[in-house]
């Protein structure tokens, strides 16, 4: 890989530049919770200033810019008794600056999910390949577990990643187009300064973590726990919200459902993300549910993330960023399920 | 900047001017389009069936589609919504699909008011299919349950089309009452003309049923097996393939060579949206058909 | 459209008002995007509120209003025998919606302070369901137009329709809203039967419950999780009260 | 000639609630002449009480489903008088947006809606939409850029969300902002076009002197909150709302009636007119001149010329307030809130006429006490003296049973009653 340092000031440059010619979304602050820290999301910024990229986290990924939560899939054009299907996919570019390694993460899980295996997705692959991202480093966010899973360092999935020496940034590029945009700006060859003041920070940031957990034994101990208490016990809590697959950078199921306008003349399929907790998710015609119970539907989410996902890609799904354990209103939460489970396993 | 964003146009791209042929995973990248369909005639089965036969308009699109026994096909009504349906009919049937649908909610309410003629999406074929090359020079048995006799006609065609690689071909049917029988002007065909041994039972008969009562394991008490040679292919309610699995089972025939087809809720067909999910595994894609060890292995597929 | 070969039936709806505010049915001339599209797919036979006409026979009856007094109940038996659907529509309709809160007063008391030596009738407030069988219940305060178009929809082609089964809090998150609870508020929308498009709270404002409960609530866990956050029984059970939609909880 | 008519409405249409007309005239003289109010009870005032300040601008927006902003926005500004806080400047601005959006969404939902099938010879706006479609498609232009307006700052065009105590809980994107000003200015053409459909409607001649009351501004239309005025020369203070509307029960309505300096009074857009007309917009004074209202007019028919004005009026206002909220960045639009014991009167001019709330409040935030003096509560008893009059005035030669009731609806349409609300 090719690295860089860049001055602040022309960090802001190349964002306004940026700017200029394409929408851009960063981390943006967007009030305060009733605890006084502040919430931020990433949202389309119209100046630099705007963004403020020494958030901590932010409440929803960033997913939703390659797989929104509502898309049309076609279209379709009524007349007489016959129709005309209609596909469009995006192609308008678009960049986002400031997404934490955790985030890139996702996206190269997604990547393996929607663009490269069966059947990839051309409405993710538009959005991912038209979508310059400006990734950067930062210290650990309360109760992340990143690292447990690999996910605290990114060195693939951007196109630039920064970061934070103080005045400069110490930029890594990864991909042409990372590179092509830094022409033209004073980006200067990295000196030996500059690696030792970048392994310094990289090195605090390591010593930050204070979330851990062991994930090695998840799929086989998914397996063997299928039929824990500790289901009953978090499942029971469960609000069937869905909220935590909304958050999760890397939940992508879905439903589909069709509609026709008023006027009869056209109609659309859509695409909505949905969530293995909601109840009527493994419905089937006839009425018979696979998984009436919030029990065995909050389960399937941890199978999905740590033993589905697994078997498919050697990877667990979850990137450990604990959005889903900070949304949840009833505080069910990875660290909290995994570490019940691994003590049920071993009593 | 300009060129640095220079926009993507995957519809551009090399594979996505390919013709469409959902055979070949992960070279489609043109997922959502659909092949336009015409119903070329609707035959009324039961009360709550019907079947349908579709034609694939485009010639070239027509030709080139082809499906194994045991597969499905997304079927879309255009604004009402898109349902996976087993495909019914002879994989060397070039002409028409034959697709046996139920009535059961928005999207097969609607198609049973449409007529001859009506245009309709499909999608596929997806999923896995039974192993009918594997099963050549053994028996076999086909046994359906309700409508389970939909997704059994096709590899009930393949094995009449190529009767002589198989040895004795057992179909056992069964349903709740006489008048919920499908098909059964196929019945007689296949048993004089092609040599199949075909047995059908209901649950509650009626006063003109003269045929046998009762549960479909009962036909299974008088077969004759030879369980080194004998292949099943199990299709119906869950509850049903889990007796008759249990059954054969018992009789000796191994759990590799009995075929089940699951049913999931599916809205891609594609392993995308995750309905069909049954533990680590995609129904739409390592499935729907499974041979039975793989269900008995699979958590809450039944 | 004149799609799989079918012609859409034309029914004829009628629409009615009971006790309540009538914006239910001021929905209807809602959405002004599809107004004309809307009028031209449907008959509208009998809307006293827009239209003088009053032309006998309909298919489909919209009720709007909850029941609170003794000639509404004649007349909604007569709407009853009359129509071959019958539709609450709204939350007054559905589950006797705001007006239901008059039930936990004592009415004669409640008269005198209002009308002092007049009196006027007033019955205990009931839903529509309660006091004739309902066809179809379209909850809301007020209903959302768009849902509304899209039951026509399904009624003119005969298939039936699914109401959304998850809760409030699903279209919030994918609105990007900031959930109410961690402003300090109390919020409905995790009990709450989705598909409003939650707009209370992306208005700053939480959700009163007036879809009434979704599928599977779990409603212990709701309260323990509003306790925990600091809103007093009262604060709760009144809201689950408010539109009635929650009835047996509040 | 003796002339003999008779009257009898029941469930009047096009109009929001349950009233009935019955007149009686036997020889040319009026017998009976009245309009009663049959509408069902509901007991708001008793609901509030014991409700949380938090709540009763919800609770009390469901009182009628047309104008549930200006029931919201009294209940708010009642409670906020109670507590004696002053909320922040963008959210006065971004009230008076909503209250706009709806004025401009109920009075093109009237104009178009109930009133006009009545000049255009048709029983409801229903088979306009193929005799007249261009005219319908322009009230559904002007009525949906009032809605969206709601939408954007209220957060919802029917029971609003965002308006709430202390302020405005939610400011809307500047992009939304601006979008809504430029719809605004691309709708002026079709106010001009209605107006050219209403020039030409036959406004019935008919005068009766009465008294008007309203909201007095100082250097605005007003809207929300001020001084009280009537035409007959009272002036009172908010809080002293009572002894302009003097509420009392009668046997034969549901709603009650009011007096003041006269047997009844009206209020409404030509009682706004009357007394404010001089704070108009240039263009909507211009518009007036054009269709023949001048102040005091004491033709109740002319409400509907009023409408139009105040449609003209409240979109320039609109598109200004549009400008300046976009223009003001990210600003406070909500005060702190300690609630304390007290009373609070909320005035606010909504389509029908002005609205009051008092609530009273224990220590806790909760009500103790609450009135809510309706528009057409109001109006109801002016309604029910100008049926004589006008029966009087018409029971000559030519008049039929049709004629007259078609005038008697025509009448009571005028006032735009908003009975369910009147009996809440
Ligand atoms: C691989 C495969 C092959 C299949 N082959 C066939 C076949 O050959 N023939 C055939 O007839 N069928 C077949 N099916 C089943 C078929 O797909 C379903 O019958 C079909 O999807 C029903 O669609 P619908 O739109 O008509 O019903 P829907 O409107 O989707 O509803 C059907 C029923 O599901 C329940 N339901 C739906 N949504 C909800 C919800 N949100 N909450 C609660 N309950 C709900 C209701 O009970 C409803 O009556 C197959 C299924 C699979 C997976
Ligand atoms: S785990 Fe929490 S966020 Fe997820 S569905 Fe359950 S209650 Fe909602
Ligand atoms: S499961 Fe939870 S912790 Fe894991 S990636 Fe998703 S939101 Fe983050
Ligand atoms: S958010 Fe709640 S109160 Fe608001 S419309 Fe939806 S269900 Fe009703």
């Amino acid at each position: 890989m090719l690295f860089r340092t860049l001055a602040k000031p022309d960090f802001k440059a190349l964002v306004e530049r940026i700017l200029a010619s394409t929408e851009v979304i960063g981390p943006k602050r967007v009030g305060t919770d009733r605890h006084g820290r502040p919430i931020h999301h990433y949202l389309p910024v119209e100046s630099f200033d705007e963004i403020d990229l020494d958030y901590e986290t932010t409440e929803f990924s960033a997913k939703t810019y390659f797989l929104p939560y509502k898309e049309n899939l076609c279209s379709y054009r009524f007349q007489d008794d016959d129709w005309r299907q209609e596909i469009r996919y995006r192609i308008q570019p678009r960049a986002i600056i400031g997404l934490h390694a955790c985030d890139i993460h996702a996206l190269i899980k997604l990547d393996k999910a929607l663009a490269r295996d069966f059947f990839p997705s051309p409405y993710y692959i538009s959005r991912r390949k038209n979508t310059f991202v400006v990734g950067i480093d930062h210290d650990p966010c309360e109760g992340g577990f990143c690292r447990s899973l690999g996910t605290d360092t990114a060195t693939h999935g951007f196109d630039l990643f920064l970061t934070d020496l103080g005045e400069r940034y110490f930029v890594a590029i990864g991909s042409d187009r990372g590179f092509r945009a830094l022409s033209g700006l004073p980006a200067a060859e990295i000196t030996e300064q500059d690696t030792e003041d970048y392994l310094r920070v990289r090195k605090r940031i390591a010593a930050g973590f204070k979330t851990e957990i062991n994930v090695q034994n998840l799929p086989n101990l998914l397996d063997i726990e299928f039929e824990s208490p500790v289901w009953e016990k978090w499942g029971g809590k469960c609000l069937s919200c869905g909220s935590c697959a909304m958050v999760c950078p890397t939940c992508y199921c879905y439903g589909v459902s069709e509609r026709v306008s008023m006027d009869f003349a056209s109609g659309a399929k859509t695409k909505q993300l949905y969530s293995c907790n909601l109840i009527d998710f493994a419905v089937v015609a006839g009425g018979h549910n696979f998984r009436p119970n919030r029990q065995t539907r909050l389960k399937y989410r941890y199978y999905h993330q740590h033993r589905g996902f697994m078997e498919a890609y050697d990877e667990p799904k979850c990137v450990g960023c604990n959005r889903c354990g900070r949304t949840c209103l009833a505080g069910i939460n990875p660290v909290e399920v995994i570490r019940d489970l691994q003590a049920e396993d071993e009593t | 900047m300009k060129q640095l964003f220079y926009p993507f146009d995957i519809s551009l791209e090399s594979e996505m001017k390919e013709p469409l042929d959902f055979n070949r995973r992960s070279r489609t990248k043109d997922v959502d389009r659909v092949f336009r369909a015409e119903i070329t005639n609707v035959i009324r089965l039961t009360e709550m069936e019907k079947l349908f036969q579709v034609r694939i308009m485009d010639d070239a699109e027509r030709q080139r589609f082809t499906f194994l026994p045991g597969q499905f096909l997304m079927l879309e009504l255009p604004g009402y919504g898109e349902i996976p349906i087993s495909i019914s009919s002879a994989p060397t049937n070039k002409g028409f699909l034959e697709l046996c649908i139920r009535r059961a909610g928005t999207v097969t309410g609607a198609l049973h008011k449409a007529r001859r003629g009506a245009r309709v999406g499909l999608r596929g074929p997806f999923g896995t299919h039974f192993p009918m090359e594997k099963m050549k020079g053994n028996n076999v048995l086909l046994i359906a349950g309700g409508l389970g006799l939909a997704p059994l006609r096709a590899p009930i065609f393949h094995v009449i089309q190529n009767r002589s690689d198989y040895r004795n071909v057992h179909i056992f049917y069964g349903t709740g009452s006489p008048e919920q029988l499908l098909f059964d002007y196929q019945y007689d065909e296949w048993r004089r003309i092609d040599d199949i041994e075909m047995e059908v039972i209901v649950e509650r008969p009626d006063p003109n049923w003269k045929g046998p009562v009762g549960l479909i394991t009962k036909l299974l008490d008088h077969v004759e097996i030879n369980p080194r040679e004998t292949y099943a292919i199990v299709c119906g309610p869950p509850i049903m393939f889990k007796f008759v699995c249990a059954r054969l089972s018992d009789l000796g025939v191994p759990m590799q060579r009995m075929f089940v087809s699951l049913e999931r809720r599916m809205h891609c067909g594609m392993g995308k949206c995750c309905r069909c999910n049954v533990g680590s595994t995609f129904t739409c894609m390592d499935g729907p058909v499974f041979d039975y060890w793989s269900v008995m292995n699979l958590k809450e597929a039944i | 459209m004149k799609y799989l070969g079918i012609e859409p039936k034309r029914l004829r709806f009628a629409v009615f008002e009971f006790t309540g505010c009538e914006g239910c049915e001021l929905q209807l001339a809602n959405k002004e995007e599809t107004l004309l599209a809307f009028l031209g797919a449907v008959d509208v036979v009998e809307f006293r509120e827009v239209s003088s006409a009053r032309n006998g026979a309909y298919d489909v009856a919209l009720v709007d209003g909850a029941i609170s007094r003794t000639d509404e109940v004649e007349r909604l038996r007569e709407i009853r025998a009359r129509a071959k659907v019958l539709v609450a529509l709204g939350s007054c309709a559905c589950f006797g919606g705001v007006n239901r809160m008059k039930n936990a007063c004592d009415l004669d008391q409640a008269n005198r302070e209002v009308y002092g030596d007049h009196p006027k009738e007033t019955l205990p407030t009931r839903a529509i369901h309660e006091v004739v069988p309902v066809d179809l219940k379209i909850p809301g305060c007020p209903v959302s137009k768009a849902e509304v178009e899209r039951i026509v929809q399904h009624l003119l082609f005969e298939v039936p329709y699914q109401f959304p089964v998850y809760p409030v809090c699903l279209e919030c998150k994918q609105h990007f809203t900031v959930c109410l609870f961690d402003k300090g508020q109390l919020c409905l929308g995790p009990i709450t039967r989705g598909g409003c498009d939650a707009p209370c709270p992306a208005g700053g404002l939480g959700c009163w419950g007036c879809r009434g409960k979704a599928a599977d609530a779990n409603i212990d866990e709701f309260r323990s999780i509003a306790r925990e956050r600091a809103h007093g029984e009262r604060e709760i059970a009144e809201r689950l009260g408010f539109f009635g939609g929650f009835e047996e909880h509040s | 000639m003796k002339i003999d008519l008779n009257v009898d409405v029941h469930h009047l249409t096009r109009v929001e609630g349950h009233g009935n007309i019955h007149v009686r005239v036997r020889a040319g003289k009026v017998e009976e002449a009245r309009w009663d109010v049959v509408e069902t009870p509901r007991f708001f005032e008793v609901m509030l009480k014991g409700k949380h300040y938090t709540t009763a601008g919800i609770l009390s927006a469901r009182i009628c489903g047309i104008c549930s902003i200006g029931h919201c926005l009294a209940s708010v500004r009642a409670t906020e008088s109670a507590f004696g806080l002053e909320v922040p400047e963008a959210a006065k601005k971004l009230r008076l947006l909503a209250k706009h959006g709806e004025t401009l969404q109920s009075h093109v939902l009237h104009l178009f809606f109930l009133a006009a099938p009545d000049f255009l010879g048709a029983p409801s706006v229903l088979p306009l939409v193929e005799k007249a479609p261009e005219a319908v498609k322009l009230a559904v232009r002007l009525k949906g850029a009032g809605n969206r307006l709601c939408d954007a700052v209220a957060g919802r065009t029917t029971h609003p969300v965002s308006l709430q105590v202390g302020g405005v809980a939610v400011l809307p994107p500047r992009a939304r902002l601006l979008a809504l000003r430029d719809e605004l200015e691309r709708t002026l053409p079709d106010l001009a076009a209605a107006a050219d459909l209403i020039a030409g409607f036959d406004v019935p001649r008919f005068e009766r002197e009465t008294e008007f009351v309203s909201l007095r501004g100082e250097s605005e239309y007003p809207f929300i909150g001020g001084r009280l005025v009537s035409s007959d020369g009272v002036a009172r203070a908010e809080h002293e709302y009572r002894e302009m509307t003097n509420e009392y029960a009668v046997a034969s309505s549901t709603s009650k009636w009011c007096r003041l300096s006269r047997a009844s009074f009206a209020v409404g857009p030509l009682a706004r007119f009357n007394n404010n007309h001089r704070l108009l917009h240039a263009e909507a004074k211009k518009l007036a001149a054009r269709l023949g209202l001048e102040p005091v007019c004491h033709n109740p028919f002319m409400a509907n010329v009023a409408r139009l004005v105040e449609c003209v009026h409240v979109t320039h206002d609109a598109i200004r307030l549009l400008e300046e909220t976009a223009a003001m960045g990210e600003v406070k639009t909500m005060a702190d809130v300690a609630p304390r014991a007290g009373e609070g009167v909320g005035a606010v001019e909504v389509p029908r006429g002005i609205l009051y709330h008092h609530y009273a409040y224990d220590g806790d935030g909760r009500i103790a006490r609450a009135n809510c003096v309706i528009p057409t509560t109001q109006n109801n008893a002016n309604i029910h003296h100008d049926l004589p009059v006008l029966a009087e005035r018409f029971a000559v030669d030519g008049m039929t049973d049709e004629k007259l009731e078609l005038l008697c609806s025509m009448l009571v349409r005028s006032y735009d009653p908003c009975i369910s609300c009147s009996v809440h």
